[in-house]
């Protein structure tokens, strides 16, 4: 027995008992749930290492467990982020309903992704995908609400997806005899011209979805934001990252193999530019926190995609530092979320306002990650957002640069949203009472915009990582520095850190920001949002007045044609049609028993007439 | 001495023969009876199971006339699995209808055990029989016994569902006898084996109408497309437990008799795209319509009849592989259905019309039952790790190499519907509001046990598919091995 | 335009089965040349080991005894389904409707006829194995007794209790002797019992056995399907 | 197929018994009445019986029985009818007349449920 058998049976034996412990004790079930994410955490980076596999043969097929330098660098996403958001759900979770349930699907999406992670054959690696799908499914729908339409459209597409993946499987070990993902790759250079295209189209559809990309995004939004926000920042912040692993390694084994590949890159590349610019202009148009975060999930997706699609040395790099950055930041911010909802019951920006001195930890958590998702520097996502320009410009995609650097720009707007609705503004009376989020909710959030902060400022932490894991992949051959290719990086004897130069400007920025500050906290007065007057007309106490109403009206007015046309419209088109046809065909059983006979003797004299084309 | 094959047939009609008079002795006894019979046979099964899996097919003859003179019954691993399987269910089916209704009384509930277990025993009949002519008369046992138990209830539509099934059963009586007398006349023998041996030397149109005959016939009792309007009435009309026992051992034996028919009987080579087409069609019109159901057990049962089609095209492939996957698919079918079935019988056990609204918010008063059907409802979509997975892997991967992607691609899209549907009840059980003021009934003590016993047989299976898989493989390996059949019917000597 | 449409339907589906069964014609040999049909072995077994002289007794009872053996289940299940399905809960059994009674020349002439008919019942399966006839033939001559007795006399009854009786203890024997062949012989429904002499009355082994309790049991069925179909009584919307 | 007399008798029986089937069929799938549609039924199984017992039979056949004047003489076996097609008719028999009596018993219950025969007005169960 390998130590990995032993952390998937931890994990599952762990998920089991968490969700029976809660019929004895509150306390031991949350016991229950630290040890069953946080013991395997450690087992896994104590012990496992590469080399090493594992195998279990399961109805005649064998299943190989291992680990390689690139599955290395997301494990360390999902176990990072999973043992923070655990702890942050410990809190997060405290007197709420279905608690057993919730930590139950907790623990299975965890242990979900690592198995896809260490999955080397193809069938451990769906069997764990679809894992991840019902367990992510079922806490979507926990709180109940719309779940008929958000979580059938999350489950619908991301079945869709894996019956996919599921076709190209079996239709690999049909052309090679074997499940492994090595012989795939082996074989796919000797494979059809039309199977090499159509192999890593079906992985792409199912990786494409859990990625949010393009046209498959729809679910994400409804998802991300029903989903409770303790395992939402695991769902955007890891488990989005599964699909961005499996097109990684699509992209690099399959897709980069064939001249056709080059077509490949651009679409995708190009279906992350248009997901990140509409995911950016949805997120502004949001009133609620958890909606503007999804969006913005699908946005940042889309550079990722976008990074890993363009296929140069850079633009991969970028790609996957992003993919740090993101769960790192993005998780952050969901958990900040969290907090605002635990505390005051509402993620409105039209309704919670001037929380900073009620909630000050949440609000420096809030505030770095912000910086981060900007790609404001020092903070890590400044270093992914240059090497993504500087590869777009220097593969010559200057189109391409244009709608990220719209995209980016405009995600300000929501950045600047999500900071001033909550946090600065007026206090209202309303929120007079709340109190910091409990310690072990702040915590996991400190430690994690420290590590924004850590990750900004010597990024070589991640990207040698990221370098021998994409040497594992056959990206790249030999240890090469790439780093070295992008001009905003430098190395500073074993570390890659930012360019000092940048330091000083900063320094000097944050100088003046501090003495503006203290000039402005002089002059200070407290009042109430209802304590203007605009034309002479006092407002009236039940208007709403709050910073976000109408937030951006001019720019939304401007960008609203382009807004006009959902997808999401589409595919409920396709949906209700659907429907319709099915309603039809359900009354072909007329309920009449001699319809039933006809029908039988038409059968029969069917097959009769046409017994020479049959037989 | 593991006991022969007749004594699957004799012993439940010695018992049913037996069981009116025993009732005049002590009432409850024909309620236990049949129960004891089951236990019996399933030890017997499972006993000739491991013989034969070890020392090869059993051939029993009747009568003592050798085939093809006489009558005579297989016991092959392919049918010895289907035989075991179906006793297993109809156990489970007759422990959890046992007190299924507290208040039926003695009359009614000595001819409901009856008829079920008749009902078993005709499809076993089914399976085990070597003979054409003896599988109709045992196709007219598991009819009337359909027929009564479909009409069991009083106050509901059963009458008009059962009516239909008589119309179309007695349709399918007369094709499958058109079809019998056409061999008879040909080939002047009933025994299977020897048709099989000599069917080679029939005028080939002959030979294709008796086949479209026989497929129409059986394809009645397997709900093929346009042969399955009784179907979905008499699941939904019959009592809870009886629609498990037409959705895991009626519509199998039926199978069964097609597949006997189409790998062993006859040498047509068309035949398995037949299936193929047949299959398909029944699967999607079977899952389409499903999806649009206001009553929960009628649901179930066009799911039901779309696992039916999807295992005829797994058997239309025609190689090894499609047969286990078929077989894979029937297995986990008849257990996930059952559970189902069972499930949800309880979760509109008090309701008038069975609508699938009423099962809304159901979890918070029957946990259990609601967390098995939930279970049901994601092994039998194939989500791993549950039991559907793996065979829906297996029908995949056998598609595969057969090289059928169109298949592939309707299959799948198929199951995306039947998703839907799926997560649509199960998301009613859990997350929404009770709307009506139907008491729930709390399931008996014996109906916990046997739901409960079949979701643990779900997860083993899920988590260790090897439990059956070796069984599987060699009962799909039985079938394809048509010469192997004959041989050992025909070599018997007096 | 619907029976258009089936008499289309109809008349193609004619066209086939009569086609086909003209492929194999009729009153000439049309088993394919070189096979050896099972009716060739069967008559001549009929007389060389059973010593029956009825071929078709033969046939049905001992070679293929046990579509028989099905057939009486099948006929069994016909009445327990039938009781299921017609079953009341108050009382099990309504008021027969009459539109008229019987005359005196009916009843006493159906109460002189029914000995007879019984009787003669009774002779066609007791040498069903010997003449044209049998147990089911035997049965129904029986079961039409009762049938001109129930509808001569308005309230003549027959005891539930003991046709449900008979019919168990036919069906035992039935199952019983073949079991005993099981045990005796190795097969089920073996001969056991010594065939006798051809043409004789006490010959053929156990197939008079088996036949006089197929008639016993279809006499018994057929009674009871009659009567309680007579007792439905005929309340709308019950 | 020869052009006497019995030539013809081929298509007479075989299309007479076919015809019945055709006629309980139509019977079946037409008529509105519950109880026609049963009689339909009953129709098909009749002509079906026809066609099995006709197809046993040869051209001057005798009965399938040994009396005994016949004993001996063992050519009289090959002018014997086929028996088994006779044995199978008696089981359809049976078998068709479990499934009429429980058709009736049926068309009974629904009668009293809801109160007419018409097969159009019986379609609680649809779609």
């Amino acid at each position: 027995m390998e130590m990995i058998h032993i952390i998937f049976l931890i994990f599952l034996g762990g998920a089991v008992l968490t969700y029976f412990s809660g019929k004895i004790s509150k306390v031991l079930q949350d016991i229950f749930f630290l040890a069953s994410v946080l013991v395997p955490a450690y087992l896994f980076f104590a012990y496992v290492g590469a080399g090493r596999e594992a195998t279990l043969s399961l109805g005649g097929i064998t299943l190989i467990w291992g680990v390689n330098h690139f599955s290395w660098l997301f494990s360390l996403i999902v176990l990072g982020l999973g043992s923070m958001a655990a702890i942050y759900a410990i809190g997060y979770m405290k007197g709420k309903k279905r608690k057993g349930y919730f930590y139950f699907n907790f623990i299975l999406s965890i242990m979900a992704m690592m198995g896809i992670l260490l999955s080397i054959d193809l069938i451990s690696f769906f069997i764990f995908w679809e894992i991840m799908t019902w367990s992510s499914y079922l806490v979507t729908i926990y709180n109940g609400h719309d779940i008929q339409r958000i979580g059938i459209k999350y489950f619908v597409f991301s079945a869709i997806g894996a019956y996919a993946m599921l076709m190209a499987i079996v239709i690999v070990h049909h052309l090679t005899g074997s499940f492994l993902m090595s012989s795939m790759i082996n074989f796919y250079p000797n494979m059809s011209l039309s199977m090499q295209i159509w192999i890593p189209v079906m992985f792409l559809l199912a990786f494409g979805v859990k990625a949010a990309m393009m046209p498959l995004h729809v679910w994400a939004p409804d998802a991300y934001s029903n989903a409770p926000m303790a395992y939402t920042s695991i769902f955007s912040g890891a488990l989005s990252k599964m699909g961005i692993y499996g097109m990684v390694i699509v992209l690099v084994t399959m897709i980069n193999q064939i001249p056709q590949g080059f077509w490949f890159r651009e679409v995708i590349a190009w279906l992350g530019g248009i997901t990140a610019a509409i995911g950016t202009l949805w997120a502004i148009k949001q009133d609620d926190a958890k909606k503007l975060l999804a969006y913005s999930s699908v946005a940042q997706l889309g550079y990722i995609i976008t990074g890993i699609a363009i296929g140069t040395e850079l633009g991969m790099l970028a790609g996957l530092f992003l993919a740090v950055m993101h769960a790192l930041f993005k998780g952050t911010l969901f958990m900040v979320t969290g907090a605002i909802e635990k505390q005051t019951g509402t993620t409105n920006f039209n309704e919670v306002t001037g929380l900073i001195r009620k909630m000050p930890w949440t609000f420096i958590a809030a505030l770095l990650s912000i910086i981060a998702l900007a790609g404001i520097p020092p903070l890590g996502g400044f270093v992914g957002k240059w090497m993504l320009y500087e590869s777009l410009i220097t593969s010559n995609h200057y189109l391409l640069v244009i709608v990220i650097f719209f995209s980016s720009t405009a995600a300000f707007l929501y950045c600047y949203k999500f900071l001033f609705g909550f946090f600065l503004g007026q206090e209202e009376k309303e929120w007079a009472h709340v109190k910091e989020a409990p310690a072990v909710m702040v915590v996991p959030m400190l430690i994690m915009a420290v590590m924004m902060f850590v990750l900004g400022t010597f990024p070589g932490i991640i990207l040698k990582p990221i370098n021998s894991g994409l040497m594992d992949l056959g990206f790249v051959d030999s240890f090469k520095h790439l780093w070295e290719s992008s001009v905003i990086l430098n190395v500073w004897g074993n570390h890659v850190v930012l360019q000092p130069i940048l330091y000083w400007i900063i320094g000097i920025f944050v100088f003046f920001m501090i003495f503006l500050t203290w000039k402005g906290f002089k002059t200070t007065r407290y009042v109430s949002t209802k304590d203007i007057s605009s034309s002479g007309e006092v407002p009236a106490d039940d208007e709403n007045l709050t910073f976000s109403v109408g937030f951006m009206q001019p720019f939304m007015r401007a960008v609203a044609p382009a807004m006009r046309r959902q997808i999401d419209k589409y595919y409920n088109g396709i949906a209700d049609g659907l429907e319709s046809l099915f309603e039809f065909i359900r009354r072909i059983y007329t309920g009449n028993g001699q319809t039933y006979t006809i029908y039988v003797i038409v059968f029969v004299v069917i097959v009769l007439l046409f017994k020479n084309i049959l037989f | 001495m593991v006991g022969t094959p007749v004594l699957f047939i004799a012993i439940p009609l010695l018992a049913a023969f037996l069981i009116p008079l025993l009732g005049m002795i002590w009432k409850e006894l024909v309620r236990i009876v049949p129960g004891l019979v089951l236990t019996y046979l399933l030890i017997l099964a499972v006993n000739l199971l491991v013989h034969v899996l070890a020392h090869g097919p059993v051939v029993e003859v009747i009568a003592g006339w050798v085939p093809p003179i006489g009558i005579n019954l297989v016991f092959s691993v392919f049918s010895g699995f289907l035989v075991t399987l179906m006793i297993f269910l109809g156990l489970l089916v007759w422990a959890y209808s046992y007190r299924f209704k507290r208040n039926v009384d003695y009359e009614p509930a000595l001819k409901y055990f009856l008829m079920l277990m008749m009902l078993i025993t005709g499809s076993v009949g089914i399976v085990l029989t070597g003979d054409i002519f003896n599988m109709f008369v045992f196709i007219e046992i598991t009819s009337i016994s359909g027929y009564g138990l479909t009409a069991f209830y009083k106050g509901r539509d059963s009458a008009e569902a059962s009516f239909k099934y008589v119309l179309l059963g007695s349709v399918a009586s007369t094709f499958l006898l058109l079809a019998i007398m056409i061999i008879y006349s040909q080939l002047g023998t009933l025994n299977m084996a020897d048709i099989a041996n000599k069917i080679h030397l029939m005028n080939p149109t002959l030979k294709i109408v008796s086949y479209i005959f026989f497929v129409t016939a059986l394809g009645i009792e397997a709900e093929i497309f346009p042969l399955n309007g009784w179907a979905p009435d008499a699941y939904a009309e019959a009592p809870g437990p009886v629609g498990a026992a037409f959705a895991g051992i009626v519509v199998k034996a039926s199978v069964y008799a097609i597949i006997r028919y189409t790998f062993t009987i006859f040498d047509l080579s068309g035949a398995f795209n037949f299936l193929i087409i047949i299959g398909m069609i029944t699967l999607i019109v079977a899952e389409t319509a499903a999806i649009r159901q206001e009553k929960l057990k009628r649901m179930l049962a066009y799911s039901s009849i779309g696992q039916m089609g999807l295992v005829l095209v797994a058997f239309g492939f025609g190689t090894e592989e499609g047969v286990f996957a078929a077989l894979f698919l029937m297995l986990n079918h008849a257990i996930i259905k059952s559970l189902l079935f069972f499930s949800g019988s309880y979760l509109v056990y008090n309701s008038k019309c069975k609508y699938i609204k009423e099962v809304n918010g159901m979890s918070k008063f029957l946990p259990v039952t609601s967390l098995l059907f939930a279970l049901g409802a994601f092994a039998i979509v194939g989500l791993p790790p549950f039991a559907g997975f793996w065979s829906k892997l297996s029908v995949m991967t056998a598609a595969a190499d057969s090289n059928m992607i169109l298949i592939m691609v309707l299959v799948l899209m198929v199951s995306v519907v039947e998703l839907v549907y799926y997560l649509r009840v199960v998301n009613r059980i859990y997350f929404f509001k009770k709307e009506t003021a139907i008491e729930p009934k709390k399931p008996t003590f014996n109906a916990l046990v046997v739901m409960i016993v079949l979701g643990v047989i779900i997860l083993a299976i899920g988590f260790y598919p090897d439990v059956v898989t070796g069984v599987l493989h060699k009962a799909s390996a039985s079938l394809m091995d048509k010469s192997q059949y004959i041989h050992h019917v025909l070599s018997l000597r007096q | 335009m619907k029976k258009v449409l089936v008499i289309l339907l109809l008349a193609t589906l004619g066209y086939y089965v009569a086609g086909t069964y003209f492929d194999i014609g009729f009153g000439q040999p049309h088993f394919i040349k070189g096979l050896l049909p099972v009716k060739d072995i069967y008559l001549a077994q009929t007389v060389k080991s059973l010593k029956v002289s009825n071929a078709v007794t033969s046939i049905v009872v001992n070679f293929r005894g046990f579509d028989t053996l099905g057939e009486v289940t099948v006929l069994f299940l016909a009445v327990t389904a039938l009781g299921s399905i017609l079953y009341k809960k108050m009382n099990v059994l309504g008021e027969r409707s009459v539109l008229f009674s019987s005359s005196s020349i009916v009843t006493s002439g159906s109460k002189l006829l029914f000995p007879a008919i019984i009787l003669l019942g009774f002779y066609v399966f007791i040498h069903g194995h010997l003449s044209p006839g049998g147990g089911f033939q035997g049965g129904v001559i029986i079961a039409s007794g009762f049938l001109l007795m129930l509808l001569a006399y308005e309230n003549y009854s027959v005891s539930h209790t003991a046709l449900s009786v008979v019919e168990s203890l036919a069906g035992i024997t039935f199952a019983g002797v073949g079991l005993l062949g099981f045990m005796h012989g190795g097969t089920f429904l073996q001969n056991f019992l010594p065939t006798g002499v051809l043409n004789h009355l006490f010959s053929g082994g156990i197939i008079p056995i088996i036949y006089i309790a197929v008639g016993f049991k279809v006499g018994a069925e057929l009674t009871g399907v009659i009567y309680t179909v007579l007792h439905e009584k005929g309340e709308s919307n019950g | 197929m020869d052009n006497t007399l019995f030539g013809y008798l081929n298509y007479a029986v075989y299309g007479t018994a076919v015809l019945v089937i055709l006629i309980g069929l139509y019977g079946t799938m037409v008529k509105k009445s519950l109880l026609k549609v049963v009689i339909g039924l009953s129709v098909s199984d009749s002509g079906l019986n026809l066609l099995i017992v006709a197809i046993g039979y040869y051209k001057g056949g005798t009965a399938p029985i040994f009396s005994p004047g016949f004993l001996e003489n063992f050519k009289s076996v090959s002018k014997m009818v086929d028996p088994v097609p006779q044995a199978l008719v008696l089981t359809a028999i049976v078998i068709g007349f479990g499934v009429t009596a429980v058709a009736l018993a049926l068309v009974i219950r629904l009668y009293r449920h809801h109160g007419t025969l018409n097969i159009d007005e019986i379609k609680n169960l649809k779609w």
